[in-house]
């Protein structure tokens, strides 16, 4: 009963695992490059959710410092992706993922 | 020091191949193609051999005697588990020895000066005898050999010389085709021979003939004595290769393909006498089993060749099944015991049957190369000497007293009956009958043959056309008239050969006389030879010894005296108890220290004058049926063949011996070959091929195999990898998407997999 | 709850930083050479590639002199135990500045790239920018330092990947290592995350101590453990994280494929080899240790697989480019052996081994370049008959091959018998894998040799006689890393010893 | 001067590298003085080599000399590996009884193989570079007495190897090529870890440190107890035998690992084909009594019918598939599997007779069937096949040529006086008195005649009867009735010319002496061969347990 009432550690990390496999199934179903994209922004937040929440728990602020950086890293990604995606566009007139196909085997 | 005897020895041996090595390289160099080397190189050899002849037996005199000197050939250092170990080899001369050198370099010199006339024009005509060189070296170096090793080299040389003289005309076909038969089939029996050497190596680590007697004598075979029975039995496999006994026999009539001085050299003189040899010098170790091996192969061999020899139509094939037959004599004689008898018939055999040889070698030469006797007859007017020659030798063959032949044969034939007797008669009595039987048979074809050539009226305008070629129809009707066209050799060219052919007949002849080798006409035993080489005391415990010894005779002290000389000098006491008839020998009896030769010699001598009234009844009525057939005309032979033609199909196609062997052996150790290459290339290599032609049909799995990659690899992993590889390909879709999935799917299955052994 | 720091702490902070700086001179001094090379680029106009190609040479030769300073210092860990320098890291800057170099050496010599009109620009920055990121992930002790280094190695690479714009495979091949590179980093990412929960440390050492005085959830560490090493597998191009690298090798602009497959994985493994030693409690039993098993089944599949995937597909593939693709999947799998034994005779094997794949790798790639100028193709058939036309290239890409294959007398066989020695050091216990070793190597000199059959076995169906008149500069390039090849491969002692005195992190020396 | 006798053909080929590819006759001149040079010091070698030393193992002591001879030994590579000590690879050459006959061969095969290599005209400075290269690493693996350095001469010859069949054979090359590399790759890779196993099994007594001197191996006392190869670990000692036997048989070859053997000369070059009967394939028996059996004696003695049963069946199955060929270069190859059957049978026997015989056997079968293959290369210069039902009669038209067939088809089918004989008869001779291989060895004489047979069959097709009707060659008939014969576009001599016969008569000559009198060079093995029987005798096999 106690764990319906007050929210714990628990609740925290199964946010982020649902998170994390939103993410995964995101980015494995997804044709759309841009909306792959948006899942691996899901998973890094999944992982950002754990690093605060332990850093909550466990004290200490080495936590809050990793997700910081996870943050702007994937600011950095995102930019790079983009620009790739771009390109993709320009050679293939299409950001259908499973299209880009041509080396195989 | 050398005795001088072996080093007058040691030219002799090498006088023949120096005039094979001159000849070789130079014959086309030299005048007369160096004919005169060859034939000088063998008079000196000659010479020496007959002085080493004259000491050893002429001054000597001494059954004893034996000289031997050998020298280190290889050195195996000391060897771990035998200490020291070398090979010898080395040269032994005793009375035998002598003799067989004489005898050789004698015939040896007597074709070569034979060669000169017969061989004349030939375009390899100095080849030949650089060829007649080397054959006389290998065989001088078997009579020389004081080793099972050595005579093993010679053995095989020999067998090389007779390859390359069989097939001197190579250009023909059957020659080419005798010449490869011939070495296989001896090679068939040097490999029980050599397996024979190995057995008695393998217990002494030693090949010389006195070591191993010594050691066997002293009981050191520590292998049953089924194996010295088996040793002995493969070493006499080398006989029956090189002798030609049955069932190795098919070689030597093929062999007649040779130039006639050869067949008279090589498959009458010497080289088929090598087995007989042989035989002789291991016949010590030979233990009763293994002789009476050797007596039924030799009567068996007489026999069948015998029978044989009656339908052939090819002058020099009969002789050649008579060889055959009379070196089934030779080695009967050794396995009834009559050792002396049988070495005996060897030396007189030699003699006569050369002059056979060279006489019908005259005949085809007068005659253009026609061999066929149907087409023959009346030449003794043409070619007295031969003529007469012939004859002599014929009647010494079929043993008529006052011959050399009749002494020897007689003496084997006594043996055959004395050994019947010994061994409680009974079913060894097949041995003597199969030998008289074939006593006869032999008197009947020689009669036949001397009467179809020299006798009656020329026939050579009988042969029909698609005869001419010297292929001899199958049939019996020779004499039937058809065909009435004058071709080729009718008589006109037909004329006594020169000197230097007839010359060496006269000298065979000569030797084929009785009192060459024993005074008395009707004993062979009184003769030099009989005392010269007397049969050795055995080195084996025999079933008899074994006996006595439990008898409590010392049995035992006995073969330790044995062990100490293997050749004990009994000849002296031997001759006397000829004299005796075996009867008087009961007070100074043969000592042999093994009681079953003692009675085997007793009962040798109380055969003696059967076996004289039994071969000269033979003897008689083989000619005499001869005269009925063909000159009297009584029988007419071709109906009679008609009438009993399934016996005279079976006897003139050789008992189908070549048929038998070429359907089973030849055909199938072809097949099988065939069958391990079809094996090797599909199979064990193909699992390669195999696959790769498996594999191609699997070509839709993908774009294109290299097909090397199949079958460059080694065996199935090369399947199982192209295919784990075709579709571990498939996994790389070329999909972002899919890749993610799996290393989803590899992650999750992981830890799956980890979960489930966290819950054990 | 968070309280500012007082004076005396910034104090203190600085001067840590200020000490740290002193051991970080060569990673400072490549940022500045990034820095320079994009002004360069910048001011510079026209036909600039040759001249910025020159200086990024320069500059990192440049480099080596600082990383040899670095010997005279003691080994520590700085910037409060995110960063460490000791011979292992030093090891490492060696090998990722040389292997720069080789890069900046191939891209000079690859038409394909220095003919694309929108010109080279930041290119050779980003390889700089690229070593910085791999020394970093060699040197780096703590987790979020791992994740920053792997991030900016990622990045620069995407880019680098991606760089021929207007060659679709490029772009495909871009696109597809950018997603499947970013979801991996995300998996290690929470990996990590989940290993800080449990330790409430990102320091590894620290980690390792937490580890071992409270033990932990086996049930999530395992987990953590598997994201952590698909994080790492897929840097290091092992099965089954492999799946980008094919297409991506063979997409990518050649030089970029060498130094990836090359110097990223080579930073994967440097990184994986400090997490595993380290991050990792050993008990006193060593391999038996329970912890370690886990990673250790983990690897040794892992390791396994590679061999037999990376040696088996490889047989069909008919691209050059693509058939060293999966060949280096598969040498990743030789190198996991190495590291497997956990000992240092390990260490050092996979140490040489990765130094002789710097060689023979690079060589090769350069020889594909060489002759790709020539015949403007990577495929199999289009080698025949050049062993005639191009006998330096030729002799040169079959001594690389054997090498790859592990034949004597050539650096390769080198390291394959320093991992096979470590392997049987630890008697049969890792007999099986060697075994797999063993039989893949066969397999592979199948499909290498495909290579040298195709030059000199067969003739070319356009029957053109006569040589192909290759540069002077790449003729002596090539000779040079052939006689290299060749030499180390009699003469290894140097390297090898080196190697054993590099295999020591933080002055601890797995025995 | 060993490291030169192995080491000139590799400076040769520098040499060669340096000279324009045009210079085709310097190229091969160069080639050819380094073969001789080679040959000249193997004399010398030969000459000062002092047949009372042993080898095999080290001397009283633990030190090789005193009973290796010409030893050469400097430190390589030393390496500190931890907890394992200093890893020392060793420059360490030597020689003694079994290989300074195998010194002698190669040096002879190889100038032969110069000789026989002049008229290739494809590519010729690339066939001496690789010719050289090969001959280097053929010579070192004789004379390597550490086994690291045995492992890369043996590897090194494989490249070799493979681009001379490949570049410069007939028309299936590329398979063939393949095949012999594939084969003998798997075969040596599994001795890559036997080594690296016995180097951390066995400790150098005078050292002290792990070694991989073959000497120090040979010598079961320097075995570390629970070591992985180290006395009383059977199980792993019994797999590394038979790794390295198999690694060996492939070599051999020995059935049923020998298919790469008639696929590899058939499309061999002759040269090629020369040094692979003569040299290569006495490697694979070689390296098995350097190394396999001395350093597992136990399972050797264990092992004896096996190996004596391959032997037999090498001897026999190679006989028969020899009887099958139509092709005259496939019918000698498969003749060389039959006659490296006496050589594993010699083995089997495991005394000094067929130990000797065994090595003795090695020596004349190199030079026989160099000869063979040299005279099947004649025939195919002169009519561009080797079917043997092709030709016939040849005797009467090519005398020379058909005297030296016959002189090396006899050697090759055992005929006493000549080399081959000496040597399968002590193998029989060993074998039949070894109880364990007597049976082997009674059904192993059989060899005997189906040797003559497939010899015979082929000489009589080939150069007796008279011409065949199909066959390759016209016979024209000149003004003085002579018969000539012309084959299709072959324009040199007939008969053999000068450069066949400066190749042949050698050959030919040493093959009649030895078969007369062998102790030149049996002389030189008996010591080492008793001292390897000792070696390998069951009493020491046991001290291993």
């Amino acid at each position: 009963m106690e764990m319906f009432t007050s929210i714990g550690l628990n609740h925290f990390l199964t946010i982020s695992a649902i998170l994390f496999s939103f993410g995964m199934f995101a980015v494995m179903t997804r044709k759309n490059a841009i909306v792959i994209l948006m899942g691996v922004e899901l998973i890094l937040n999944a992982a950002n959710i754990n690093f605060l929440t332990f850093s909550k728990y466990n004290g200490g602020m080495t936590g809050v410092m990793f997700s910081l950086f996870v943050i702007v890293l994937a600011a950095a990604e995102a930019a790079v992706a983009l620009a790739i995606v771009i390109n993709i566009f320009k050679t293939f007139k299409t950001v259908d993922v499973s299209r880009v196909d041509t080396m195989k085997e | 020091m050398m005795h001088s005897l072996i080093q007058l020895s040691i030219v002799v041996l090498l006088l023949p191949l120096l005039s094979f090595v001159v000849l070789i390289f130079f014959n086309r160099r030299l005048p007369r193609m160096g004919d005169f080397v060859g034939v000088g190189l063998l008079g000196t050899a000659f010479s020496i051999a007959l002085y080493i002849f004259w000491t050893v037996v002429v001054q000597h005199y001494d059954p004893a005697y034996r000289i031997a000197w050998d020298f280190t050939w290889l050195d195996f250092g000391n060897v771990p588990g035998v200490g020291p170990l070398v090979v010898k080899m080395g040269i032994v001369i005793d009375n035998l020895t002598a003799i067989m050198l004489a005898m050789v370099t004698l015939i040896s010199l007597l074709v070569h000066l034979y060669s000169t006339g017969y061989m004349h024009g030939d375009p390899r005509y100095g080849r030949f005898f650089a060829f007649l060189g080397i054959f006389t070296f290998s065989m001088l170096g078997i009579v020389l050999s004081d080793n099972l090793f050595s005579i093993y080299m010679f053995w095989e040389l020999v067998g090389l010389s007779s390859y390359l003289l069989i097939g001197f005309y190579f250009e023909k076909d059957s020659a080419a085709d005798a010449q490869k038969k011939a070495f296989l089939t001896n090679r068939v029996g040097d490999i029980g021979m050599w397996l024979g050497i190995l057995i008695l190596y393998s217990q002494f680590h030693t090949f010389g003939y006195r070591e191993i007697f010594e050691n066997i004598a002293a009981g050191k075979f520590t292998l049953s004595n089924g194996w010295l029975t088996a040793a002995g039995i493969l070493l006499f496999f080398g006989c029956v290769g090189k002798s030609a006994q049955f069932p190795l026999h098919v070689w030597l009539p093929d062999a007649m393909e040779g130039p006639t001085p050869v067949s008279a050299l090589i498959h009458a003189a010497t080289m088929v006498a090598a087995g007989v040899y042989f035989v002789g010098r291991i016949f010590v170790i030979l233990t009763p089993d293994a002789l009476h091996y050797i007596a039924f192969i030799g009567a068996v061999t007489a026999f069948m060749s015998a029978t044989i020899a009656i339908t052939q139509h090819d002058i020099k094939r009969v002789l050649a099944y008579s060889t055959v037959s009379q070196l089934g004599y030779m080695v009967m004689g050794l396995g009834v015991g009559a050792y002396s008898a049988a070495l005996f018939h060897l030396l007189t055999h030699a003699f006569f049957k050369a002059c056979l040889f060279l006489g019908s070698g005259a005949i085809i030469h007068a005659m253009h190369h026609e061999q066929d006797m149907r087409w023959m007859g009346g030449l003794r007017k043409q070619m007295p000497w031969t003529f007469a020659t012939f004859s002599i030798a014929t009647l010494a063959l079929a043993g008529l007293p006052l011959t050399s032949g009749f002494m020897s044969k007689d003496a084997i034939l006594a043996g055959a009956l004395g050994f019947a007797s010994v061994e409680g008669g009974g079913i060894y009595y097949i041995i003597p009958v199969l030998g008289f039987a074939s006593a006869m048979m032999t008197a009947f074809y020689m009669g036949r043959q001397v009467w179809l050539v020299f006798f009656g009226e020329s026939r050579t305008h009988l042969k029909p056309a698609e005869e001419h070629h010297g292929d001899h129809g199958h049939d019996a009707h020779g004499h039937d008239d058809h065909g009435h066209d004058d071709h080729g050799g009718s008589h006109h060219g037909v004329h006594e050969v020169g000197w230097i052919m007839r010359a060496p007949l006269v000298v065979l002849a000569t030797l084929s006389v009785f009192f060459v080798f024993s005074p008395d006409p009707l004993d062979g035993a009184k003769g030099w030879f009989m005392h010269l080489v007397p049969t050795p005391a055995t080195v084996v415990k025999s079933a008899g010894a074994q006996h006595e010894a439990a008898l409590g005779v010392t049995g035992g002290k006995l073969l330790a005296e044995a062990a100490t000389d293997t050749v004990k000098p009994e000849a002296g006491e031997h001759a006397q108890a000829a004299e005796g008839h075996g009867a008087a020998s009961e007070g100074h009896g043969p000592v042999f220290t093994d009681p079953r030769q003692a009675e085997l010699a007793h009962a040798m001598h109380a055969n003696h004058y059967t076996a004289i009234y039994l071969s000269s009844g033979m003897l008689v009525l083989g000619i005499g049926f001869a005269l009925v057939v063909y000159a009297f005309g009584v029988i007419d032979p071709g109906k009679t063949a008609q009438a009993i033609r399934p016996l005279y199909l079976y006897s003139f196609n050789k008992w189908y011996w070549d048929e038998i062997y070429d359907a089973t052996l030849i055909k199938g150790s072809m097949l099988i070959s065939k069958m391990l290459a079809w094996f090797d290339s599909n199979i064990v290599d193909g699992i390669v091929n195999g696959i790769a032609t498996i594999f191609r049909k699997f070509a839709f799995l993908n774009g294109n195999i290299d097909k090397y990659v199949v079958d460059g690899t080694v065996n199935f992993t090369a399947f199982f990898v192209q295919t784990s590889g075709a579709v571990m390909r498939k996994i790389q879709t070329g999909k972002v998407q899919t890749y993610l999935v799996m290393v989803t799917a590899a992650v999750l299955g992981y830890f799956a997999f980890y979960l489930v052994q966290l819950m054990k | 709850m968070f309280a500012m720091p007082s004076g005396a702490e910034i104090q203190s902070i600085i001067s840590t930083l200020r000490f740290g700086a002193g051991y970080f001179i060569p990673e400072l001094y490549l940022s500045a050479l990034f820095m320079v090379l994009i002004i360069l680029d910048l001011v510079l106009g026209g036909r600039k590639n040759q001249i910025l190609a020159s200086a990024t040479i320069i500059g990192l030769l440049g480099s080596l002199f600082f990383i040899f300073q670095q010997h005279s210092l003691p080994d520590a860990e700085i910037f409060f135990g995110m960063y460490a320098l000791d011979r292992f890291g030093i090891f490492f800057k060696y090998f990722f500045v040389l292997c720069g170099i080789l890069a900046v050496v191939i891209s000079m010599e690859d038409e394909k790239l220095n003919s694309q009109d929108s010109g080279v620009g930041e290119y050779y920055a980003l390889v700089v920018a690229m070593v910085i990121g791999m020394m970093m992930m060699a040197s780096s002790t703590d987790l979020l330092m791992m994740f920053l280094a792997m991030e900016l190695v990622g990045l620069s690479a995407y880019v680098l990947t991606g760089y021929l714009k207007s060659d679709a495979r490029s772009s495909e091949a871009a696109l597809k290592y950018l997603v499947y590179g970013a979801v991996s980093s995300g998996m290690l990412l929470y990996g990590f995350s989940l290993i800080y929960g449990l330790t409430a440390q990102t320091n590894i050492s620290r980690i390792s101590m937490e580890l071992t005085q409270h033990g932990y959830d086996p049930l999530v560490m395992i987990l953590a453990t598997l994201l952590v090493m698909a994080g790492l597998g897929y840097k290091m191009g092992a099965v089954p994280f492999h799946f980008w690298s094919p297409d991506v090798y063979e997409g990518a602009p050649t030089p970029v494929t060498a130094y990836l497959s090359t110097g990223s994985k080579a930073a994967g493994f440097a990184l994986l080899m400090r997490i595993f030693f380290v991050a990792v409690p050993h008990a006193s039993e060593g391999v038996e240790d329970m912890l370690g098993i886990d990673w250790l089944t983990i690897m040794m599949i892992i390791a396994a697989a590679s061999m037999i995937y990376g040696n088996v597909v490889a047989i069909w593939q008919k691209n050059v480019k693509r058939l060293l693709a999966y060949s280096s999947i598969a040498h990743a799998g030789y190198l996991l052996l190495g590291i497997i034994t956990m000992d240092k005779i390990g260490t050092q094997a996979v140490l040489v081994y990765l130094a002789g794949y710097l060689l023979m790798n690079i060589g090769a790639f350069y020889v594909v370049v060489v002759i790709s100028n020539k015949t403007g193709s990577e495929n199999l058939d289009d080698y025949r008959g050049l062993g005639r036309k191009m006998p330096l290239a030729g002799a040169a890409l079959t001594v690389f091959l054997i090498s790859l294959v592990g034949l004597p007398p050539t650096f390769g066989f080198i390291g394959k018998l320093m991992i096979f020695s470590a392997l049987i050091g630890k008697g049969d216990l890792f007999m099986w894998l060697a075994l797999i070793g063993i039989l893949t190597s066969v397999i592979s000199l199948y499909y290498y040799m495909f290579i040298p059959l195709n030059m000199f076995l067969r003739e070319s169906e356009q029957n053109s006689r006569g040589e192909v008149k290759t540069g002077m500069v790449s003729n002596v390039i090539t000779a040079v890393l052939m006689i290299l090849t060749l030499y180390f491969g009699l003469f290894f002692q140097p390297i090898a010893q080196f190697a054993g005195y590099s295999a020591s992190i933080l002055g601890a020396v797995l025995n | 001067m060993l490291s030169l006798i192995v080491f000139l053909p590799i400076i040769a080929g520098l040499i060669i590298l340096a000279v324009p590819a045009s210079q085709k006759q310097i190229i091969r001149i160069v080639s050819l003085l380094a073969a001789v040079a080679q040959g000249v010091l193997a004399v010398l070698i030969w000459r000062q080599y002092d047949p009372t030393m042993a080898g095999i193992v080290a001397a009283p002591g633990g030190s090789p000399v005193g009973s290796f001879q010409l030893i050469e030994r400097i430190p390589w590579i030393s390496l500190n590996l931890g907890s394992f000590g200093p890893m020392t690879i060793e420059y360490f050459i030597g020689v003694d009884g079994l290989s300074i006959t195998m010194v002698i061969l190669t040096a002879l095969i190889s100038i032969i193989g110069v000789l026989s290599s002049w008229p290739i005209q494809k590519q010729v400075k690339g066939y001496f570079i690789l010719f050289n290269l090969l001959s280097t690493a053929m010579m070192g693996c004789f004379v390597a007495l550490d086994f690291f350095l045995f492992y890369v001469f043996w590897e090194v010859m494989l490249l070799p190897m493979y681009f001379l069949i490949g570049i410069w054979g007939g028309p299936n090359r590329e398979y063939a090529a393949i095949k012999f590399f594939l084969y003998t790759l798997f075969g040596s890779v599994f001795m890559l870890l036997v080594m690296i196993g016995l180097y951390f099994s066995v400790i150098d007594p005078v050292t002290g440190n792990h070694t991989f001197s073959l000497v120090a191996m040979a010598d079961q006392h320097n075995y570390v107890a629970g070591s992985i190869l180290g006395p009383g670990s059977v199980m792993w000692r019994y797999a590394a035998f038979i790794v390295l036997f198999v690694g060996f048989a492939i070599k051999v070859p020995m059935f049923p690992f020998h298919t790469w053997l008639p696929d590899a000369h058939v499309e061999a070059p002759t040269p090629i084909s020369v040094i692979l009967a003569g040299v290569l394939l006495k490697l694979g028996t070689y390296g098995m009594m350097r190394i396999n059996f001395p350093l597992f004696p136990e399972v050797y003695q264990a092992g004896l019918y096996v190996i004596g049963i391959f032997g037999a069946i090498n001897i026999i199955y190679g006989a028969f598939c020899a009887l099958a060929q139509q092709d005259l270069k496939k019918m000698v190859a498969y003749s060389s599997i039959s006659h490296m059957g006496y050589v594993l049978l010699g083995m089997a026997a495991g005394n000094s007779e067929g130990m000797l015989g065994a090595l003795y056997q090695m020596f004349n079968h190199g030079t026989i069937t160099a000869m063979l293959f040299l005279l099947v290369g004649v025939i195919y210069d002169r009519a561009h096949s080797r079917q043997i039902d092709k030709f016939g009669g040849l005797a009467s038209y090519m005398p020379v040529y058909a005297g030296l067939v016959t002189v090396a088809w006899f050697a090759s089918l055992g005929l006493p006086g000549l080399s081959g004989f000496i040597s399968e008869a002590f193998v029989f001779v060993g074998a039949f008195t070894a109880p364990v291989t007597r049976p082997i060895a009674m059904v192993s004489v059989l060899g005997i005649v189906f040797g003559a047979a497939y010899l015979l069959w082929s000489l009589q097709r080939m150069f007796l009867g008279k011409r065949k009707p199909d066959a390759l060659y016209e016979v024209e008939t000149d003004g003085h009735g002579h018969e000539h014969i012309h084959f299709h576009d072959w324009n040199g001599k007939l008969d053999l010319d000068a450069r066949e016969l400066t190749m042949l008569i050698p050959l030919a000559i040493i093959v009649i002496v030895l078969g007369i009198y062998p102790m030149p060079i049996m002389g030189m093995l008996t010591a080492s061969i008793n001292k390897l029987v000792t070696v390998l005798a069951p009493v020491a096999a046991a001290a291993v347990h």
